[in-house]
């Protein structure tokens, strides 16, 4: 069944109770939503951060989304997902991201949304660069999100 | 064949992406052709643990077969989120 | 250290994303925030759902959810929780809860979320009572609620 | 002593909450006392599966012991969230 699909990559922020409304709007068996927002911390790695600026590969990315996304269709049964990536430049306390997952129970919504996540940190071509008082520097990805993807594996690959 | 860089890639090797005229069949071959550029080519392309490679917005390998109208493209680990 | 904690018991609806709002407002180290939504859905074990009535036992409902977050601060690295249940009459679509978390990371924030819902499904003192076709019921307690709240038990105890 | 009901227990006894004069010392002599009242009174407080119970607003057991000036909660399982 086609539940509603959400993936947008832009320049301007976006309102998570606006989504929230969207993905339940036209469904009233849906019970539960998970939403994950990602932030602008000022402090990474010890250095204090200034801005960030985020690049992405046009075209892959979605496309890397979508098929994230009907992975985790695959695994829970969802009746709606919204990710929305924003890209150019963010300040400290700005909202990067945006994953929801609705369900009819709350396990499902939890797990998907936990799933979208890592596979996201792992597989969508996004860069960030990090404005420092000592300059610009690209983040360096980290081995945790190679581990987070792990568990997922047990039961199966993507 | 449009071959694109990403993020410190992209920086390092000072392109964004470039259309070749390439032989290649594999990603293999047209890494070999790239490398002939120079050291810093060949030491960033040759950097197994961080090179990420995408054919035709696919995650691919080093063994991926290429045809001439494909679009490939070079990159670090992915860092969003 | 004392987190941002908010604990309201209201008949008003909420806006998640004031909410979310407020919990990073102050503090630019937060990177990581999830949030749980739960709606009235218009059928449950195969009754049509025209409204729902929720109860609760004023005093020992805000005294059991703020047990639920200590027992959540001392198992996560948490930056922040908040913790809305309404009461009162809902319709179907009607949100009825919502649980933030905040942390620096996203697995302590989703684990924690997950957590607290469990705790709160089985500890906090609110009852529903639905109003179908056929007249109006209590809702039972779901055994699966049981099962989940046990997950979290073979690490730590309540 | 201050006796509050709940929900379907309370909708079933037609009792929101009521001060009584007990000297019951446990939850359980609460219990015996209460039951006196009737049948429906007695079965409905007798089944343990269903019947949780609150002492000055803390989750209790039927052996938790009683103040004269304790707050006391009869209530279903909950089903909020």
């Amino acid at each position: 069944m086609a539940i509603p699909v959400t993936i947008r990559v832009q320049t301007e922020d976006f309102d998570v109770s606006t989504e929230l409304k969207q993905l339940s709007a036209n469904d009233k068996t849906v019970g539960a939503l998970v939403s994950f927002v990602g932030l602008v911390r000022d402090i990474n790695e010890g250095q204090s951060i200034q801005a960030m600026t985020l690049e992405h590969y046009p075209g892959m990315t979605e496309k890397a989304l979508h098929e994230i996304v009907q992975a985790a269709q695959q695994r829970w049964p969802l009746q709606g997902v919204t990710i929305i990536h924003r890209i150019g430049d963010l300040l400290p306390s700005d909202q990067i991201v945006l994953v929801i997952t609705a369900s009819r129970h709350r396990h499902a919504a939890f797990e998907s949304a936990d799933f979208l996540m890592d596979f996201l940190k792992s597989k969508a071509p996004f860069w960030k660069k990090e404005n420092t008082p000592e300059g610009s520097r690209w983040v360096d990805a980290r081995e945790s999100d190679e581990v987070a993807l792990a568990r997922w594996n047990n039961a199966h690959a993507l | 064949m449009l071959v694109r860089y990403f993020a410190s890639l992209r920086e390092q090797l000072g392109c964004d992406s470039e259309q070749i005229n390439s032989s290649a069949t594999t990603v293999e071959q047209l890494i070999s052709e790239l490398s002939q550029r120079g050291e810093l080519w060949q030491q960033l392309l040759a950097d197994n643990s961080r090179l990420q490679i995408a054919v035709n917005q696919a995650i691919a390998r080093r063994n991926s077969p290429l045809q001439p109208e494909d679009e490939v493209a070079f990159f670090p680990p992915v860092t969003g989120g």
